[in-house]
């Protein structure tokens, strides 16, 4: 039983930090800040569900079980709030993105999505 | 070598990523994304290294660093977009006027 | 009546973290726990969303759901950063949603943000502004499953 | 293991100094303070000096990033040209740095068994009496609130001071900051009142809802910090500083306005000095029981319930100060920043 866990822990945090490794590759290798927010947010997702789940079956039934679990809740509650933080700031400071993606049609929204955010973006210095 | 230890040297290897990237740029809200991304990684890096040590109650630590580094980059951002830390996100006393 | 939920709530994450249980800690947990309810009223930060109790236990299926997403665009994100030459191709869009409510709004931009490949930039009104790394990313939110499903869980279908 | 964990972090932690040094926007500089922080904390964990680690991860990496930006956002964020450089402060800084450098190869190895600190008489006595004189599992407490009680009321102390002179500092400008908008903001401010609750800008929608989530559980999270002190890593210091950061989320997300009105002014003023007071009491009483100053065996019959007594009530005028301190001087800067914008329009 005691085996079967430790095996469960090690494949867990193994492929865990195999993501945290990617994130931190793809922090200095993605082109521009837009697609960096996407490599830094891997880390706070698969890569901590893993880890402090193989922490978690280590530690068996107990309070270090719950607050691992807490843990793991409070990450999942903050991270997407500070990148979403981030990635408005970003958007409303006009930082542009680049964009090798879907011909035409990503021209079309981004065109669009200037006109959307203009006037909020005054909005916000006027006050 | 136990696991601990290695996901400890994994996640360390990545830090130092994050730290070039922190330290490179260019702008700076790269440097939040990276400051950020080490706070993840450091709450992960406690936890492991507490049970390396066999002391799971350095896990409260662990929601410490969470905390903070939440608390952290939404100032950041907050004084970046505002320039001041008086207004609330909310913006609700003027902001309608 | 939330105040003494949240209170309840409160509690139990406090058993739950202290592990000691002589009378003298429990009785400061009571207190702390009745101190923090009357600060949070005077913050008035408890109402729907600040105590979301009555999303129940369809928010937990729903998690369990978005958990298998994650993992699969986990694999896809992964894939970018080793090949992006191959796999990177980042856009901009604009989805609609459907959530009426402030707090289904918010789970649904969290959702996308969660789920690595696609980011909310902007969430205004009913539009949600989205970064996403590859087209097969851009596609999962344009297909607006997680839409209908948030808007589910919310009970506003 | 250890070794290579704590030299790779050494390594990081010059890397993100030096970025400190030649950064030249001092907004960069203040997030890199914040990263070294990070890992200076890590280093403390890794030598198992978790209450240490606790204070550096909520006061050096948390809220000491808060009041930079506080401060910068009244000075500006750009390094003014420096004088060209001289080659006397470089001097003397090598030299120094080689001295201190020259000094560690007589310190002894850490963790070896002939290490003086492992054969002193007040190690040993420490470890074999403090559980049973003091009766806390966490000996850091114990040595930190009873056998030093002096050592930690300076502290506090210290920290009053520093709260009272900010206050002291920024009053003057409040007062006519007050004066200048009391017929337009507070009038707004009772118009929308703190019951009807702020309304979120769509823009701002999600950190709003998960903050006001997550505050309750934040600042429980700081009552529970400062009641387990005894038990395991923590402490007053540590649990006012949490405490203190709930509220300042509250200010971030919410806006000061609210803050103040949930917690105003003249309460954080009260505060500072109950804390202090609460210590110094302690003490009073103890001598008036007929013992020592902050003898607390003296506060009951049996003295480990005395020990265990005052510790609390001595951690909780810490903890009670430090809130308030936290508090005093974010109000004093976000408020002073205040001042200056309106001064400016």
């Amino acid at each position: 039983m005691d085996l079967v866990l430790d095996i469960a822990t090690w494949i867990s945090m193994l492929i865990g930090c195999f993501f945290v490794l990617i994130t931190g590759y793809g922090l200095l290798k993605f082109p521009d800040l837009y697609t960096r927010i996407h490599a830094g947010g891997m880390a706070d997702t698969l890569a901590s569900f893993l880890i402090f789940g193989g922490l978690a079956l280590q530690s068996g039934f107990s309070l270090v079980t719950a607050k691992l679990f807490f843990i793991v809740a409070f990450l999942f509650l903050t991270s997407p709030t500070a990148t979403y933080a981030l990635a408005q700031a970003t958007f409303v400071a006009g930082l542009k993105p680049k964009l090798d993606g879907f011909g035409e049609e990503a021209d079309n929204t981004e065109s669009e999505t200037e006109d959307g955010a203009k006037p909020n973006n005054s909005e916000s210095k006027s006050d | 070598m136990s696991i601990f230890a290695v996901s400890a040297i994994a996640i360390l290897v990545s830090v130092a990523l994050a730290l070039a990237r922190a330290i490179m740029g260019p702008t700076a809200y790269d440097r939040i994304l990276a400051l950020n991304a080490i706070g993840t990684k450091t709450v992960m890096l406690i936890a492991v290294v507490g049970f390396m040590n066999g002391r799971p109650d350095f896990l409260d630590l662990a929601i410490v660093y969470a905390l903070m580094n939440f608390i952290g980059t939404l100032a950041v951002l907050k004084y970046f977009k505002f320039g001041t830390l008086r207004r609330g996100f909310s913006r609700s006393s003027g902001g309608k006027s | 009546m939330r105040t003494i939920g949240l209170i309840l709530v409160l509690f139990a994450v406090w058993l739950l973290f202290s592990g000691i249980y002589t009378p003298l800690i429990i009785s400061f947990g009571i207190v702390s726990c009745i101190l923090v309810g009357w600060l949070a009223r005077r913050m008035d930060v408890i109402d729907h969303e600040g105590l979301p109790l009555q999303l129940g236990i369809q928010i937990i299926v729903y998690w369990g759901w978005l958990v298998l997403e994650i993992v699969k665009a986990n694999l896809d994100v992964a894939k970018c950063v080793l090949f992006p030459k191959k796999y990177l191709r980042p856009s901009f869009f604009i989805s609609r949603i459907t959530q009426k409510s402030d707090l289904g709004k918010v789970i649904y931009a969290n959702s996308i943000t969660l789920t690595p490949g696609t980011v909310t930039v902007d969430l205004y009104d009913e539009n949600i502004l989205v970064h996403a790394l590859t087209e097969a990313s851009a596609e999962g939110v344009k297909s607006g499953e997680m839409d209908e499903k948030v808007t589910k869980v919310m009970g506003e279908a | 293991m250890e070794e290579f964990t704590t030299v790779f972090l050494m390594a990081l932690l010059v890397a993100g100094a030096l970025g400190v040094l030649y950064v030249r926007n001092l907004f960069v500089a203040t997030m890199l303070l914040g990263a070294v922080s990070f890992l200076m904390a890590l280093i403390f964990i890794i030598l198992d000096a978790v209450d240490v680690a606790f204070t550096e991860a909520a006061v050096g990496a948390g809220i000491s990033t808060v009041l930079f930006l506080g401060t910068l956002s009244l000075v500006g964020a750009d390094e003014k040209k420096s004088r060209p450089k001289t080659v006397l402060p470089l001097l003397v800084s090598l030299i120094v740095g080689g001295t201190l450098v020259y000094a560690t190869f007589e310190m002894p190895v850490v963790g070896s068994a002939d290490n003086p600190v492992q054969t002193s008489n007040l190690t040993t006595r420490f470890i074999e009496q403090s559980p049973k004189e003091i009766g806390v599992p966490n000996m850091v407490t114990s040595v930190l609130a009873s056998y030093r009680g002096y050592d930690t009321f300076g502290e506090v102390t210290v920290i009053f001071t520093a709260g009272i002179a900010v206050l002291l500092i920024l009053r003057q400008l409040r007062r006519r900051r007050d004066e200048q908008t009391e017929g337009s903001s507070s009038a707004e401010n009772t118009e929308t009142g703190v019951e009807s609750g702020p309304s979120p800008s769509i823009h701002d929608l999600v950190p709003h809802v998960v903050s006001k989530l997550l505050i309750p559980f934040v600042l429980l999270f700081g009552l529970y910090v400062q009641f387990h002190g005894d038990f395991g890593p923590g402490g007053g210091f540590q649990a006012g500083v949490i405490f203190a950061a709930g509220i300042i989320l509250y200010s971030l997300v919410f806006g000061l306005e609210y803050a103040q009105k949930l917690i105003p002014l003249w309460a954080v003023e009260l505060l500072l000095a109950v804390g202090v007071l609460l210590y110094g009491g302690v003490g009073v009483a103890t001598m008036l029981y007929g013992g020592n100053f902050l003898d607390y065996n003296w506060l009951s019959a049996d003295p480990v319930a005395g020990q265990h007594l005052g510790i609390l009530l001595v951690e909780l005028g810490v903890g009670i100060t430090v809130t308030a301190a936290m508090l005093a001087i974010f109000y004093g800067f976000a408020n002073r920043n205040e001042f200056r914008e309106n001064s400016g329009e």
